[in-house]
């Protein structure tokens, strides 16, 4: 068993290592078959792992070697596999290993292809540390390894300076939030003595709720979240994530890195539940951040762009069920969003790769006789994100704005609102890509060509998993049993006792499913009326928007803003620091003290006028003096 | 004590080799006599003995330092033996040079005022001459002429002074006055304690303190190069030696009186010699104001005067006497091709010759005083003497002088290893400046690691 | 006769003598300053030598002991060496510039 | 009162030396000086050093001076001058030092100079004795002494041929102090 | 005996120079580097990590001061020492490429070096301390003296009148104690830790300020570090990676080994005072990292931000401040002198250190690209690099000491992270220019020093374990000797 948990984070850091190292030496479909390989191999493991678990919920810790001992301070490399963390992995290795295979086709005939794939693999490989981590500092591991894989990956065309800027954006500002993690990691370590999981949950209940200690130490951790999940204040980055290939994008958004930031609160949700105040700060962020990104998705032309700002407002919603404290949903809602993000990322990868290169949705409609598998996998992607029955978005999102429901009007209000803007959007990119007449230059348009079947096939299997996937959580209400829940409940069981439970009535359930089901397609209506019946276009750059519009066009101007109230007051700080403290007060006093020396050299060797007869003036007058100090003295 | 007359008796024979025509023998003769009087100083050793009525005593005090005044001579003669070669009258500078070392002798192993004074006139007359020794430049005329005027005036000082001690005290005998000055039974106090004002004055002068230092940067300058070598090792140990035997033997029970003065001079000395010799060009003139930069510190250790002091004396002036002795055979030899030295003549000198560059490195580093050179421990050691009688504030000072002191050394450091020149040629040294660069610049690192070898000697 | 002179000095306070030579002595020393030429200043240096002989003899007689004197005689042949050599030099600088004025001899300096 | 006579004939000698212009007259007056100090030796019965100092000061040194002076012909308007500022400033620092001297010698107690017994000291069989005893060894430094200032003046004097007669004649002055 | 021949071997060795003809110096010059290294490899395994000082010699050496030649090694010391050992080799060899004239001296001058800085760490008598300390900064100064780059006369003189003011009041501070010390005075440690714990708190802290600032200066910390950033840039590139790598750890290894035991009080008094300076030292340097425009300038800046933050750690006085500072000087050392070697590449092939006129190599040049990644990746402390465990440590000590200079510690995690990615960005990514068009990829002698260096950046960073226990009872040790004089002070 150990062995086991050893190999499946080990198999793609080999799978790295060989393609880093023989890089040259490797032709690329040898290198594309040990990079799959090497994730699958570990995905095969994890299931292996999760059923040798399913009958005895015990978890599994292995100890690989103790990496830091300074004083009472001690942490090992060791590994913990529970229900939360194979649930992690077995979506990191599954959509993992998809996008590795989608990439064999997608990057063919890029000159990066190896260096790409050891990326990827190095990615899932700290992506499976962050989650398999037995104790914070080696999660902090996993946490900024996969900040530089993200780096690396973003930036992987590094001829491109806008590219470079993103990539360096992203690492920065995930950077900002680790800050924040590692100092709630030393908090932890200060009040706690340790820094393993199980440690610390089985001191944790010991705390009264809302003691201070543990109000920091959760925001401060939260603050690592935000950064790692895109959050408001530090979302930026995620859009411009985009720069990266985009099976980067699909593994970012969905399978990896974003999800961090969600683990780590359900996996301290002990911890969270005892702050109410960092969990009604979960609910404001995330609710702020859901709205956000759906009102910005709604003007965006970039298909990547709309799908990156959809991830930004799903990502919301899921902070929002951790902070109603309803960890099974956020993990319920991130799992499905994983299914369905990749497989509209990948679609969309497979029509920037059929329309060769072009990303604006002007230059695109009636795509679906082109590309008939990815229209079909694309609608299927759209209506699970929009969150229709019976499609697994619906089933997540439903829950988590049940819950909302229960516990706070507004929050399900704003929650629903984003919910309904998301179908929107998504629609109306869905239409202006695939149905009417085509835009695209002509250049473009005469061979626009359906994917490889190495692309289409993880489409077709993500199609099915957003179709079924969310079987795994089908409520009572609607005669299922929640197997997701239920298998998570050993995680969670410490808070459920702590968190007051909030129960709706199932009528109530059914009558605010059916709301939310009319809703939508009537918002999706409005969509199709726009799009396909008035064939509206997007205005193309130079026109001038009404005001509303151009705010969101230009997402709040919130780069602008950072640029102004950030970056550049700092280069200022920067330039006086060096102007003022470095050149003018210690350079001076410094050089200064040298030159007052040579001045005194200077000015005292023309006392030796080189006359004879003022030496001996002088000497006398010294004599005087002295003989006056003495005899008077 | 018969050293004394060998030397003496070479300084007549040299002047009668003129007559007998017998030159070439002079100089190895010489360098033997030297060698044969620094043995037989040794022998002197742990015996103390007075001679001649209790005018010279050759304490270990004594002996160390005519010994060491007698081998640094021998370095001083193999460097300068071209400089005679080219003048003249060879012999009568020989002859010279013999009596003034006759009378350095005298003035560190006195036991009598009387042999003071005379150990000093000696010193000085011979001095003068040399000074200007090189008749047609008028510098050297000029040189000898203030270091003359100056030198008596000061003399007249200095006998004052010796006067009114023998006003005081009746007797001119180290002993007896000590005796007198400790149990106080002089005459008055006021002829003592203006006499000792007086002594002060005069021997401040000899060894070029602030403010009697006004000769010593243009008499320097000025003297033939080698002259200024013998000023600036023989002449400044000799007047050092015999200033602290003065002051340590007879007035230490009146110390209270004087000390403060001293101070004065000490701090003046260090900050002005330091300072002035920041914006200096000539290299002789560098080497004058650091010369009396190290009378400053020497005086440091008469400040506190303490029972270590006199062996930390012993040691500074060894290690100064071997810095200097290599500084000014390197000086010389730079010279041979360009007249008054300045800084920019050792422009890329670690071209031109690597081996005087690396030994004026050497000798100048430890004249700065930078471990593990000989130099270093020197200050070392006086700063631990003031530091023992509780002078830390001048302890500091003479720290930040010495910071200022690195700063004109390393001036010609710079200019040797950093500097490029257009004489590109090789200098070539004789094979006895070779030997005795070689000779002083490992004595300056073997006595700096192994400081025992002095520490403690007397 | 020694002693008819002897008693002309008899109760002659010795602090006059010292006021006697201490003022030959700054004389000496004012005209050192005072002067500009070479011989003259050489003359008052003799004068200080002159004071302090006197000095030294009082005291000598004061204590009645003959070491004074001894270092006077001393200090006279001193002072003759010192004259011959100081002379000599002057001479040379003479010969090279032709003047005594020691204000003319500041060619080192700074 | 000879030694009230002698004092202020030295004294006013001395400053006429300082202040009279033409360098001969200063020669003149020292030697006026020299030999008040000389009767102030003979007052304090010190014959022999009255003997050598009129034959060193006024018969050696002060021809010395003379015949310099008569070489280089120096005058009254050969006579280099301060500026008055200089001269005045002189007047004052040698009044100051003057004070200031005065001041530290200024005993609490004069005592008397009274000869005892030993009023002979001065006579030549005890100052011989002196000095051939225990004053042998600075005696014998003395000669080497002259001998170091004879080279020197010789080799100062040597070069330039026209002051040879100066130089030797320095030599013969000292040859002849270092006889006696 | 061992330590004596680990000290002055690299002396002997350079004897060997005369006999050699100058193009063979630099071969045997390394070759006696690795001797060294073999040498001090012995020592380690040979070295008992549960004990303190071992391999000790004591000789009497100046009778009558009380100075002997008093060496030893314990966890500390060897660390510091393997340190020494390992980078130099890679410092010699890394100078192969450009031809320095007068080579001999150029690698006696390094061997020299090497010597006094072993002596340094080795010493353990308060004099030979010093004496070793100085005999450190003589071969630099010629060495940028005489090898250096552009205005060098002036700015390493103010290099060296700089650090020589520091050290001189250090001294001044060491004669204090000596002083201090009973009976007829001893240079002994243990002798003046006790002087020095004998002192009333004013006095100690006085004390503290003499011995801080030549150790100040030499690290550097603010404000006494404005001489860095010019030698580094004038320095050449060995003479830079001597500077950074090793002899800035001098300065660290003085306030652990002769400022913590010799005054406690003095450091309880003040400690917070450096410390603070250290933190402000953190974000001032980091900040103006971010605008310098020199590749070397760049990296000085940045070395006194981790420096800062390694002496903060050693003032929090605890164990894991103090265990991070050791095993951050290891990996700031390698990764330091890394990244040097790194501009040292640059600049021989593209001729200019300007960040502004690079760019695009790694087009031309995929692996030196991931070798700079990797070191870069050391140097802003990503887990599993040798960087993260000194920094974490550090910051969790300093955090534990107060909070808000934990904090702004932290800042440097992200200003890092900034400037070293602009300057890698600016000078690999991109399109490549004129200057970088035809830059050539590592060649093997290039390999040979960055190899290791990248190696021990990734192996320290996994398994930090068997470095942290070597040190691990010498700085017990020493917060015994701290503890232990506090309950003393208590009662």
């Amino acid at each position: 068993m150990d062995l086991i948990v050893g190999l499946i984070p080990l198999a793609p850091l080999s799978g790295f290592l060989l393609i880093a190292l023989l890089n040259k030496q490797l032709r690329r479909w040898l290198v594309a078959l040990m990079a799959c390989s090497s994730v699958l191999f570990s995905f095969v493991l994890s299931i292996v792992l999760f059923f040798s678990l399913g009958e005895d919920q015990q978890a599994i810790t292995y100890t690989a070697f103790e990496w830091i001992a300074a004083g009472n301070f001690s942490v090992s490399f060791s590994f913990l596999v529970d229900p939360l963390s194979i649930v992690m992995m077995l979506i990191i290795t599954g959509v993992g290993f998809l996008i590795h295979v989608y990439s064999a086709g997608y990057m063919h005939g890029d000159e990066g292809f190896n260096r790409f794939f050891a990326y990827l693999n190095l990615f899932i490989f700290f992506m499976l540390v962050l989650v398999m981590g037995a104790n914070y500092l080696l999660m902090f591991v996993g946490w900024e390894g996969v900040g530089l894989c993200s780096y690396l990956l973003i930036g992987f065309w590094f001829k491109n300076t806008e590219y470079n800027n993103a990539a360096k954006k992203a690492f920065i500002m995930n950077r900002i939030g680790d800050l924040g993690l590692i100092l709630g990691v030393i908090m932890i370590f200060i009040h706690f003595g340790s820094l393993s999981y199980q440690e610390v949950f089985a001191q944790a209940p010991g705390w009264a709720s809302g003691s201070q200690p543990i109000t920091i130490i959760t925001v401060l951790l939260f603050i690592g979240a935000i950064g790692k999940s895109a959050q408001i204040p530090l979302y930026t980055w995620l859009p411009d994530a985009m720069a990266g290939p985009t099976p980067v994008s699909a593994l970012i958004h969905a399978a990896t890195m974003v999800t961090a930031g969600i683990y780590m609160i359900a996996r301290n949700n002990i911890l969270y539940t005892l702050a109410p105040f960092t969990l009604d700060l979960v609910v404001i962020i995330g609710l702020a951040t859901a709205v956000l990104g759906a009102t910005i998705a709604v003007a965006q032309n970039d298909i990547k762009k709309v799908l990156a700002y959809s991830t930004v407002s799903q990502l919301g919603l899921m902070f929002v069920a951790l902070g109603l404290g309803a960890y099974a949903s956020g993990i319920f809602h991130m799992t499905t969003h994983a299914f369905f993000k990749a497989l509209l990322f990948l679609g969309a990868g497979s029509v920037i790769h059929g329309m060769s290169g072009e990303q604006d949705i002007r230059n695109m409609g009636g795509l679906r006789k082109y590309l008939p598998i990815t229209f079909a996998t694309f609608l299927i992607g759209t209506l699970a994100i929009s969150g229709l029955p019976p499609f697994a978005g619906f089933f997540s999102k439903d829950e988590i704005l049940a819950g909302a429901f229960a516990q706070n009007k507004i929050v399900w209000g704003l929650a629903f609102f984003a919910s309904l803007l998301t179908a929107f959007y998504m629609f109306r990119l869905f239409f202006l890509t695939f149905s009417g007449t085509s835009r695209a230059k002509a250049e473009v348009s005469h061979h626009i060509h359906e994917s490889p079947g190495s692309m289409t096939t993880p489409l077709i299997a993500l199609a099915a998993l957003s179709v079924i996937g969310g079987s795994v959580g089908i409520p009572a209400v609607l005669g299922g049993n929640h197997a997701l829940n239920d298998f998570l409940t050993p995680v969670f069981s410490q808070s459920r006792e702590l968190l007051p439970a909030h129960h709706l009535s199932h009528t109530a359930e059914l009558v605010l499913m059916t709301v939310v089901v009319a809703l939508t397609l009537g918002v999706i209506f409005i969509a199709y009326s726009l799009y396909v019946q008035r064939k509206k276009v997007p205005a193309s750059e130079g026109v001038s928007l009404n005001s509303l519009h151009r705010v969101l066009y230009h997402k709040y101007y919130v780069d602008e803003i950072y640029d102004r109230i950030i970056l550049k007051p700092m280069i200022f700080l920067s330039k006086a620091l060096d102007a003022v403290i470095e050149r003018l007060l210690i350079d001076r006093v410094v050089n200064g003290a040298g030159k007052a020396v040579t001045w005194g050299g200077k000015t005292l060797r023309l006392v030796q006028t080189g006359n004879t007869g003022f030496y001996i003036f002088a000497m006398v007058i010294s004599i005087i003096v002295l003989l006056v100090v003495k005899s008077f003295t | 004590m018969n050293s004394v007359f060998i030397l003496s008796g070479l300084g007549i024979f040299s002047l009668l080799a003129e007559i007998f025509n017998i030159k070439r023998w002079l100089f190895p003769v010489v360098i033997l006599g030297l060698i044969l009087s620094a043995v037989l100083m040794a022998l002197d050793w742990n015996q103390a003995t007075a001679y001649y009525s209790n005018m010279l005593t050759f304490d270990n005090y004594a002996v160390a330092f005519s010994v060491t005044l007698s081998l640094v001579a021998v370095l001083w003669f193999l460097m300068s033996k071209d400089y005679f070669e080219n003048t003249t009258n060879i012999t009568d500078h020989f002859s010279l040079i013999l009596f003034a070392l006759v009378g350095a002798i005298f003035m560190v192993s006195y036991s009598n005022l009387a042999m003071l004074f005379l150990g000093i006139e000696v010193l000085s007359i011979s001095l003068y001459v040399l000074a200007g020794s090189n008749f047609q430049n008028v510098f050297s005329n000029e040189a000898s002429f203030k270091y003359f005027l100056m030198g008596s005036f000061a003399t007249g000082f200095l006998l004052f002074g010796i006067a009114l001690i023998y006003g005081a005290t009746a007797s001119f005998d180290l002993q007896i006055i000590a005796s007198k000055v400790a149990e106080g039974t002089t005459t008055t106090t006021q002829w003592l304690y203006a006499g000792i004002l007086m002594l002060i004055i005069g021997l401040a002068f000899k060894i070029s303190a602030v403010p009697f230092h006004f000769w010593a940067p243009d008499v320097y300058e000025g003297s033939p190069t080698v002259v200024t070598a013998f000023m600036s090792t023989i002449v400044k140990i000799a007047a050092f030696a015999g200033f602290y035997r003065l002051f340590s033997t007879c007035f230490s029970a009146v110390s209270n009186q004087w000390v403060d003065v001293i101070q004065v001079i000490t701090i003046l000395t260090l900050l002005v010699s330091n300072i002035t010799a920041v914006y200096q060009h000539s290299v002789k003139r560098i080497l004058a104001y650091s010369s009396v930069a190290h009378a400053g510190y020497l005086l440091i250790s008469l400040v506190g005067l303490n029972d270590i002091s006199s062996s930390a004396i012993l040691y500074y002036v060894i290690a100064y006497a071997v810095a200097s002795i290599t500084a000014f055979t390197v000086l010389h030899n730079v010279e041979v091709e360009d007249e008054n030295a300045a800084v920019d003549s050792f422009n890329g000198l670690a071209k031109r010759n690597p081996y005087l560059a690396f030994c004026m490195g050497v000798a100048l580093l430890s004249l700065a005083g930078i471990p593990p050179l000989a130099g270093f421990f020197a200050k070392y050691y006086i700063f631990t003497v003031a530091f023992q009688s509780g002078y830390i504030g001048l302890v500091l000072l003479a720290v930040l002088t010495s910071l200022i002191g690195i700063y004109y050394y390393f001036r010609i450091i710079i200019a040797m290893y950093l500097k490029s020149t257009e004489k590109g040629e090789i200098i070539q040294v004789p094979l006895r400046h070779t030997v005795i660069l070689a000779i002083s610049v490992l004595a300056s690192i073997i006595v700096g690691v192994f400081p025992d070898l002095l520490v403690g000697l007397i | 006769m020694n002693d008819s002179v002897s008693q002309a000095v008899q109760g002659v306070p010795l602090d006059y003598y010292i006021w006697l030579s201490t003022a030959l002595f700054v004389i000496g020393v004012l005209g050192v300053l005072y002067r500009r030429n070479a011989i003259v200043i050489f003359m008052c240096i003799e004068l200080m030598l002159n004071a302090v002989n006197l000095l030294m003899v009082a005291f000598s007689g004061y204590h009645g002991d003959g070491a004074g004197q001894v270092f006077v005689f001393f200090i006279m042949a001193v002072a003759a060496a010192e004259v011959a050599v100081g002379l000599a030099i002057l001479i040379t600088i003479y010969h090279n510039t032709r003047s005594t004025d020691i204000n003319v001899l500041n060619k080192l300096k700074w | 009162y000879a030694f009230y006579f002698l004092s202020f004939l030295a004294v006013l000698n001395a400053l006429m030396v300082v202040f009279s212009r033409n360098p001969v007259y200063s020669v003149l007056y020292l030697v006026i000086t020299f030999f008040c100090v000389g009767g102030h030796y003979l007052l304090l019965s010190a014959e022999f050093l009255f003997a050598v100092h009129i034959i060193v000061y006024a018969g050696a040194i002060m021809v010395l001076f003379l015949y310099v002076i008569m070489l280089l012909n120096l005058n009254e308007d050969t006579e280099p001058h301060k500026k008055t500022l200089y001269k005045f400033a002189a007047i004052i620092s040698g009044g100051l030092l003057m004070l200031v001297l005065v001041a530290a010698l200024k005993g609490a107690e004069s005592p008397e100079l009274v000869f005892g017994a030993n009023a002979e000291v001065g006579l030549v069989k005890n100052l011989g004795k002196m000095l051939f005893n225990e004053f042998l060894l600075p005696f014998e430094i003395v000669s080497v002494l002259l001998l170091a200032a004879m080279v020197g003046a010789v080799m100062l004097g040597k070069n330039p041929l026209k002051e040879t007669v100066a130089a030797k004649k320095s030599k013969g002055k000292s040859g002849l102090i270092s006889k006696m | 005996m061992l330590t004596l021949l680990l000290i002055f071997w690299p002396l002997l060795a350079t004897l060997v120079f005369f006999a050699l003809r100058p193009h063979e110096v630099k071969k045997w010059a390394l070759a006696a580097s690795v001797i060294e290294l073999v040498i001090s490899l012995v020592i380690v395994i040979l070295f008992d990590p549960s004990a303190s000082a071992q391999f000790v010699v004591n000789y009497t050496w100046i009778q009558s001061l009380g100075i002997d030649f008093h060496i030893g090694i314990d966890g500390i010391t060897l660390l510091l020492v393997l340190l020494t050992t390992v980078l130099t080799p890679l410092i010699i060899l890394s100078s192969f490429k450009n031809q320095y004239e007068n080579a001999p001296s150029f690698y006696g001058l390094v061997l020299f070096m090497e010597m006094a800085m072993i002596g340094v760490f080795c010493a353990l008598d308060g004099f030979l301390f010093y004496i070793f300390w100085e005999m450190a900064l003589i071969p630099i100064y010629f060495i940028c003296l005489r090898w250096g780059g552009v205005n060098r006369g002036p700015v390493t003189l103010k290099f060296f009148i700089y650090t020589l003011a520091g050290s001189l009041i250090m001294l001044v501070g060491l004669i204090y104690l000596y002083f201090q010390t009973p009976g007829d005075h001893s240079f002994d440690i243990q002798a003046l830790y006790a002087a020095g714990q004998n002192l009333s708190s004013d006095k100690q802290g006085i004390v503290f300020w003499a011995l801080f600032v030549a150790f100040a200066v030499k690290m550097p910390v603010f404000p006494f570090h404005t001489w860095q950033p010019d030698t580094y840039h004038t320095a050449p590139s060995p003479g830079t990676m001597l500077l950074s790598g090793i002899m800035l750890k001098m300065g660290i290894y003085g306030v652990i080994r002769w400022l913590i035991p010799v005054v406690p009080e003095g450091v309880e008094r003040w400690g917070t005072t450096a410390l603070t300076l250290s933190v402000i030292g953190i974000v001032y340097a980091s900040l103006l990292a971010i605008i310098q425009k020199d590749l070397k300038r760049l990296i000085a800046y940045s070395s006194i931000a981790h420096v800062g933050l390694i002496a903060a750690g050693i003032f929090t006085m605890n164990k894991m401040g103090l265990q991070g500072a050791m095993i951050q000087m290891v990996s700031h050392g390698i990764v330091i002198v890394g990244l040097f070697y790194i501009i040292d590449i640059i600049i021989s092939r593209t001729a200019t250190q300007e960040i502004a006129s690079l760019g695009g190599i790694r087009t031309s040049a995929p692996l030196f690209n991931g070798v700079f990644m990797i070191i870069l990746l050391g140097s802003v402390a990503l887990p599993l690099t040798s960087g993260f465990v000194g920094e974490f440590l550090l910051i969790n000590a300093v955090f534990q000491y107060n909070f808000v200079s934990g904090a702004f510690a932290g800042l440097t995690m992200i200003f890092g992270a900034v400037y070293m990615l602009r300057s890698f960005q600016l000078t690999m990514l991109g399109d490549n220019n004129a200057a970088t068009k035809s830059f050539i990829d590592l060649d093997r002698q290039e390999k040979w020093v960055l190899y290791p260096i990248v190696i021990m950046v990734v192996l320290i960073g996994i398994f930090p374990a068997p470095l942290l226990k070597i040190s691990d009872a010498a700085v017990d040790n020493l917060l015994n000797i701290v503890s232990n004089y506090q309950a003393g002070v208590g009662d």
